[in-house]
């Protein structure tokens, strides 16, 4: 083994490129959401008295207050990444605390409207609303609680490793999959409890 | 690179070898990964269309239609069956030559998620092969089976084959974990197929709501539940074999370069 | 022989391996490798005797004739069934002891044959245990159940441990190829011994036929699919133990000499 | 690792005895086959007439053609061994493909055979002598097909490694294996296409 080229193997990609990588996952991810929503629609046209009784019960207002922690939360990601790209480390790892800080909001407020629903004897089988109610949020959900790992991997991991090559990557894409949580949310929220309330159309 | 103790001395057992040639350092690592799509193939001819599991007997029929299926169709189950048992055990060898492929990933890692692979792999064959002789039970003697019987038979082998669905998912992880390690500049498996692979496993998650429902997307007829999931693991077989053949022959010029110059 | 090169490095370190001494390198081998018989012998006492299963009850007997049986045997059933999934899992150890020694057949040959040897032979646990809980089932509430659920239990056991034949035929046809790549002027495993192996496994492919018969040579009472196959299986049994028995001392042998001059 | 007598895993066997090996593999073979054969005529002695009007049914030119068939194909193997032990290498190599070709047309004609069967709805259990016959020919079928794997490989074989010490046994072990699948059909065709025909005794 003397001074020699390096065969392909030992090259080492500086550019991680996670970034592309996890859009795969994200997209899969998007296209059954996305399969999910569609079947949400077909069901709900053929129960609609069923499906707006049911989303009128759900507290809208919880629903919002979810979409603003997520979306603050997100924000407080992007200026992470922005930090990151600067190269500005304290600021980093303060919006980053910032970003899972107030996301747990969002798990808070979720065990009060599944403890409430649990309380009514609300489950997935009550009827097909409640099926993709709990099936939509609950997948979400765990799809939350990924995202929050990744966020206090992404902390802990910026302590020793901040100025490693791969470390610009790594943070990208834990925003990436954080916005994608936002995202589902935001497509989750009109769905599930706008939908429902029937607002009349102003004259 | 110019240090030999660079390698991780396992893995440079691994390629160095100076007594085996190419050939027989890869020798049957083809074969193994072809059992793959071969698995596959008579899978979904035997178990699927001969079994009458693609797509499955809606979980919504009462009993009386199902022991109508079996009693007429018993042959034609029987059939599949026998050779979904003989070609499920197939899974073993495509889970070997993985197995191969992956510990060469990365000689600077160790080899915990490929052994998990292999182990995964390995025992994926038990609910494949183990849910078939439910099924043959009830074509066994339809006629005089109840068809309470009967509809217990074929809830039970599908219970087993989708809820036993996390030793697969282990392997399935454990591929994309593996292969975004990689640093070659041209992984051997390409960043997009382990995202898949890990998505993939994780995305049999849903099959958790499967014993609630006996109709709808979660039941084991349910577009959702039986497929988009099995497209998605039949897909991933596929995909898979596809670059675990591709690495074959990189690593086998890789391993001739290092011999080489050795 | 000359050069450290001709060495394998894997095999070589299996062998030469100068921290181990001789007893150490070759402890519990014999041990494991005559778990071969002794799972054999308490196979035959407890799941052919004792659990009625040598001969079979023939699959043509009415549900009353079977549930006869279990309601008038149901103790020695019991006692067979729990001593066959007690000795069942010997199987394992056995395995592993060949698995060893078949690293050891041919120093230029990787070892993919012998990891699917000791999947396979691992894997084989599972059929020979599961397939007896289902007689156990029978025979643990034997007047209770419904003659017609006796006979499915029954029926479902013997479709289990006969159709998932293949995960034997994998070991078997395994141990069979590594053998002829024997090098040795007087091979571990003779050629005839190999053949034999690879014979038996693909012999089971009759089993097949099982499920299409209640009567007659191809069904699970019948001449050639049990008293042919599993005559076949037992011998393979002894003659493999026999052979790594023997393979043992002059592994040992070739080993010290090895070291001696090293 | 200096010089010294070579221990036994060194010595390697110029003459790698696969001719004795393989006929424990065609005995093997053999004795079930040989079972089967006195379980059908064991058989058949309880149910004569239903025996001899079922093999009337089958065509017993097809039965002969591929007799002719195989022991033509069998003829070139020999021709094909013998050109190997005289080293003559284009020679061989015609033979074994004349051999695959001419054994091709098994297949074909049972092929027809089969299809002509299905197509009256016979199978396994139609009546015992049918079931004796597709587990006669099938497993007699799937030996055929194993052997032209064997021919097919010993072809491309031949193409490198015609040179190797061990080539003369491998090619010797396809003969034999190929005889047997030849000699079978010897065996299964009087008993089950001929013994059916109750051809009177000449006066």
């Amino acid at each position: 083994m003397e001074h020699s080229t390096a065969p392909t193997i030992g090259a080492s990609r500086d550019q991680r490129d996670l970034v592309s990588g996890i859009l795969v996952f994200i997209i899969a991810d998007l296209i059954v959401f996305g399969m999910l929503f569609t079947g949400f629609m077909v069901d709900r046209s053929k129960e609609l008295a069923v499906y707006n009784q049911s989303a009128n019960t759900l507290d809208y207002h919880l629903g919002l207050l979810n979409l603003l922690i997520l979306v603050t939360s997100g924000l407080c990601v992007v200026f992470a990444v922005t930090a990151a790209r600067e190269g500005r480390l304290t600021a980093l790892r303060n919006w980053i605390l910032a970003a899972f800080v107030i996301g747990a909001g969002f798990g808070v407020s979720k065990a009060i409207e599944y403890g409430d629903k649990f309380a009514h004897d609300i489950g997935m089988h009550t009827n097909p609303f409640y099926m993709y109610y709990f099936a939509l949020t609950g997948a979400h959900f765990l799809h939350f609680l990924g995202g929050m790992g990744a966020l206090a991997f992404i902390w802990f991991y910026s302590l020793r490793h901040a100025g490693a090559p791969d470390f610009r990557g790594k943070i990208e894409a834990v925003g990436l999959y954080w916005h994608m949580v936002d995202l589902l949310w935001i497509l989750i929220f009109p769905l599930l409890y706008v939908l429902g309330l029937q607002w009349q159309p102003c004259p | 690179m110019n240090d030999p103790r660079m390698f991780n001395t396992e893995a440079y057992f691994r390629y160095y070898n100076p007594v085996l040639s190419n050939e027989s350092y890869f020798k049957y690592w083809r074969v193994c990964a072809a059992m793959g799509p071969v698995f596959l193939a008579a899978f979904i001819i035997c178990w699927g269309v001969l079994g009458s599991n693609i797509p499955p007997i809606p979980a919504d029929f009462t009993a009386d239609q199902l022991a109508q299926h079996f009693r007429t169709n018993y042959n034609e189950v029987r059939a599949g069956m026998s050779g979904a048992m003989l070609f499920g055990c197939l899974y073993l060898p495509w889970t070997l030559a993985i197995y191969k492929v992956m510990q060469l990933i990365n000689r600077n890692e160790n080899d915990i998620v490929s052994t998990l692979q292999m182990w995964g792999g390995g025992l994926t064959v038990v609910p494949l092969v183990t849910s078939s002789v439910f099924w043959l039970t009830g074509s066994y003697r339809p006629d005089e089976l109840d068809p309470k019987t009967l509809q217990m038979l074929y809830d039970q082998g599908w219970l087993l084959i989708d809820m036993f669905y996390f030793i697969t998912t282990i392997p399935m992880v454990c591929i994309g974990v593996a292969g975004l390690t990689d640093q070659r500049a041209k992984p051997l498996f390409p960043r997009w197929a382990c995202w898949y692979s890990i998505w993939a496993g994780l995305s049999f998650l849903f099959e958790l709501l499967m014993p609630f429902f006996k109709s709808g997307l979660f039941a084991r007829q349910g577009w959702l539940n039986f497929w988009v999931e099995f497209v998605v693991w039949f897909a991933y077989i596929l995909i898979i074999t596809f670059f675990t053949m591709k690495a074959i022959p990189r690593l086998a010029k890789e391993r001739e370069e290092m011999l080489g110059r050795a």
